[in-house]
């Protein structure tokens, strides 16, 4: 699946990354998970966001944007950090509410904001298996909001995750957080994807924006669900990345060229 | 110096058959040299506390593990060759699943000697359904739903540090992942560390010690004891040389034979891995452009 | 820059009538300057938790002390003259009363965001019954009892410290109490310092960061901000001269018109001090023989 | 109350210190709570025990005797430690049972070792107040052996406390500590006074040695009880401090004098 590549100058990931990166508000507080939303958010420190505030589970809070690496966790991600700390205190600050926006990876996202990192059909015997979550689950937990970025499929767009391994809105009826003892006013605010970004109301992903500029329509975006998808009254083009955007991605971000379409280019 | 040991002696004394054991460093410091001689030594039936762990499938690979305690770990047998490996000798272990935050919150609730501790994640999600270690539960005094994390207290902890004493009293610093929870909460410590230096060392920055001699057990002075995973103010990692002499079943076999079994301890190891990368690989790896902090003061 | 402020605007723009309040420091570092400046601007029906607190007595004895969480406060009103103020003023504090450990788990879990933390402290003994904040519960794993400690959300908290940057990534070493539980738990947060420096300062060293920007909301440089307390890497207490000074009733009312509302701020203070005891005298509270860490290595 | 100066050599603080220091273990860990505690401890570590370690609550943790000082928290006390950690760090490896053996002073303590640092009276209006436990209660609940220090009188040995702010072994029925939640085979172990040394037996004290040397007698012990005081059949009497005990005493562990008599000299 190529979707995406009508313009020669980005490619449907840089939408994904730039989208997300324009989410993060200048002095937002972000945990920040492994992958493109690392990316995203040092985009983001180095355009419009330079005092945000880059939180990362194994204990690094750093008002710095580091340099992109290989993993998550490397001596350039930890060099001249604010504060290095570890996972207890990250994840203290996160179940106490502190932290603003909440960035994560998914294997699978449902219609309700579910996701599914652990396994499809039967936990037992799955068909496929993800990693688990890591810390995705204590993020979407705990934050205020939290953007969820994954490449998309009707595979990994399913009505109902086999596995709710990060809660969403659970079955959607209202409240249904609130009732399993999550904290109030915490759960997924966004899925940003290489086709489109998504909101939620009343607890149910909405079809908001579409990279059009990208190449990609709405009979695409709807073959790529698997549900009846419900598109906002106000749905609205993409803005496309702007030269400054996709030039500071590419020589300040990322310049070894370690993700290549959105994916590392070589193992974690 | 009676903790003193070498590698060998440290697993064999601390490390036993059906071992709870919690190994330290989200990656960041993470003890290879002494997965690497648990391996070598065949020490089964372990329960593994092992975040991020990447040199884990070593122990898998050969059958060691009966349980994993884990927030992310391959689990795709169809592409795994070490959990595939593990299926052949009917030694597939058993994953009891958490988030990192719940992971942390066992050993945390062990640490503190208390039987669990609640939190406001996992619940909602399936998470609860299949860990025998979770449970809902409710505040006492508000009567709000919690998720109780059941206690994990590990029989036997190990820590790769930057120094230590000879006694034990040892220092981390960098990122910490779950490495305070998870050491203070074993029973018994193992130390390795990639310089034994004088206690005079440590009392000048005590608030470093992450773990203090009373409760080490054996002292390892082994550099590099965490290639080929990054330590702060050591060196740099270089993991996809492991990660790719150990993915596909073939290489795995090969890596075990020749790289766990065929060698005699680290130090053969480091030097094999300079024969193959060249003679200046690890020295390559070491931090390229230092940065020393102000000395902390203290005194009176 | 904009979260340097003076201690006046620090206290008035963050300590308000009604809040609970941390106070940092188990004598070690606590914040004296701070505590006067609550005490001059009379903010009252505070909630206080302030473990071996020793200049709490002048907000008691101002009458702006609702509430004390505590394991050790002078109670004894036949002796003690700020408690004698407090009650001729009709401000006679509520006591509630754990070990310092229940404190600690009080704010622990408020640090954490969890309504309350088990401990098998406390049991069996009557802090049970007196304190509302304590009650039995079971684990529910095990059925076994642990006493459950609720949790303690201070509105703000105030912490002094060695070093701090403008952003309030503030740095503290030597021994730290319930600093920082208290600390991480407070939803404001008052740093004061001894020195405000380069974030390249902290930087160097990040570990020792005990409370990042992000969670501070002023920061205040104010030497001697912890005299007569004393303060790792700084200086040596001097408590007799206060708990003099403060003891008789005639005294107390005296230090607190010419020591507390008869000054304009703690620079003030500190030179009311030196005129009494004379000039060399805080430069004689200095560290006389100071240790110096080993450089903090990092970078890659 | 002046028993014990028979002997111009030393005090019956003296006794005391003397004592309590001969019952720690080389090795031996021990959570150390403020005043005579502290001088006993550094006085073992002098002698015969330089490996014992010694944590205050504060977060210290050292293995070389520091300086006595005027309060159990200052830069003498920190300085050159093995670990200054924190109150959750110390008092966290006390309730896993870490410790060997914690050792502290007392308002009263009653027949079951049962200790007030709290009130005497009805608790909202009492005829005596204490300034309350601070790590006491911590350290007898969590210690396999807990050492109870201080100087005796008929009123500070009640038959039971009024208020029982750490508890000993409650009403002295076998199982009592373990009923109430307390972690099995932990409890006081012994009580030294300037008068004699008790141990526990099936939950009560029993007096086990007299200090004779310093001129104490049986009658006057038992005339600062306040019960029918159980008297071990192998009672035994004090062996007097040794001049090296003495010298070691005043030259190394209080040089300047901070104590005495037991008191200190000037307030905390």
């Amino acid at each position: 699946m190529e979707q995406g590549r009508k313009s020669p100058g980005y490619s449907a990931a840089d939408q994904m990354v730039v989208s997300a990166a324009r989410r993060i508000n200048d002095g937002d507080v972000v945990y920040v998970g492994t992958g493109l939303p690392v990316m995203a958010t040092y985009l983001a420190g180095y355009m419009h966001a330079p005092r945000c505030v880059v939180i990362l589970e194994v204990g690094i809070i750093r008002t710095s944007p580091g340099l992109l690496s290989r993993s998550i966790e490397t001596l350039e991600t930890q060099t001249m950090s604010d504060s290095l700390s570890d996972l207890f205190y990250v994840s203290s600050m996160a179940q106490h509410g502190f932290f603003d926006l909440g960035f994560m990876g998914a294997g699978q996202v449902d219609r309700y904001g579910n996701v599914n990192d652990t396994g499809i059909g039967d936990y037992y015997n799955p068909t496929h298996r993800w990693l688990g979550c890591g810390g995705a689950n204590d993020l979407v937990s705990c934050c205020p909001k939290t953007i969820i970025i994954l490449r998309q499929s009707k595979q990994r767009f399913p009505e109902r995750v086999d596995f709710n391994t990060c809660p969403g809105y659970l079955d959607g009826t209202p409240g249904a957080r609130e009732a399993a003892g999550l904290p109030p006013n915490t759960g997924p605010s966004m899925v940003i994807t290489n086709l489109g970004i998504y909101e939620f109301e009343n607890g149910e992903m909405v079809l908001t924006s579409i990279h059009a500029d990208a190449g990609v329509t709405l009979e695409q975006v709807k073959a790529e669900v698997g549900w009846d998808l419900k598109v906002s009254s106000q749905l609205e083009e993409t803005k496309p990345p702007t030269e400054e955007e996709l030039f500071t991605l590419r020589t300040k971000v990322d310049p070894d060229g370690l993700y290549v379409d959105g994916k590392r280019a070589a193992p974690r | 110096m009676a903790k003193v040991k070498t590698l060998k002696e440290a697993i064999s004394d601390n490390v036993r058959s059906g071992d709870t054991v919690f190994i330290s460093g989200m990656r960041h410091g993470a003890p290879s040299a002494a997965i690497h001689e648990i391996a070598r030594q065949r020490i089964d039936h372990l329960s593994l506390i092992y975040c991020l762990g990447m040199t884990s499938i070593l122990l898998i690979a050969e059958g060691l593990v009966d349980k994993m305690y884990t927030g992310t770990a391959a689990q795709d047998e169809k592409t795994n060759a070490a959990l595939q490996r593990a299926r052949s000798l009917n030694k597939y272990p058993v994953f009891e699943e958490y988030s990192h935050f719940g992971i942390c919150l066992a050993l945390l609730a062990g640490q503190m000697g208390i039987p669990y501790i609640p939190t406001k994640t996992h619940l909602g999600s399936d998470l609860m359904k299949y860990n025998p270690n979770l449970t809902e539960d409710e505040c006492p005094f508000t009567g709000e739903k919690v998720a109780a994390v059941r206690a994990v207290v590990p029989d036997v902890g190990i820590i790769h540090t930057q120094i230590s004493d000879a006694e034990g009293n040892a220092q981390k610093w960098g990122s910490l992942g779950v490495d305070r929870p998870g050491i203070n909460a074993s029973n018994r410590v193992i130390v390795t560390t990639e310089k034994i230096v004088d206690s005079d060392v440590i009392r000048r920055n005590p608030n470093n010690t992450i773990i203090p001699s009373f409760r080490v057990d054996a002292v390892v002075e082994q550099p590099f004891g965490s290639f080929p995973n990054h330590l702060a103010g050591c060196y740099n990692g270089d993991t996809l040389d492991f990660q790719r002499e150990t993915r596909k079943m073939e290489d795995l076999e090969m890596y075990l034979k020749d790289q766990v079994h065929g060698l005699g301890d680290w130090n053969e190891y480091l030097e094999k891995r300079k024969s193959i990368k060249g003679r200046d690989y690890l020295e390559s790896l070491k931090i390229q452009n230092p940065i020393l902090s102000d000395p902390v003061i203290t005194g009176f």
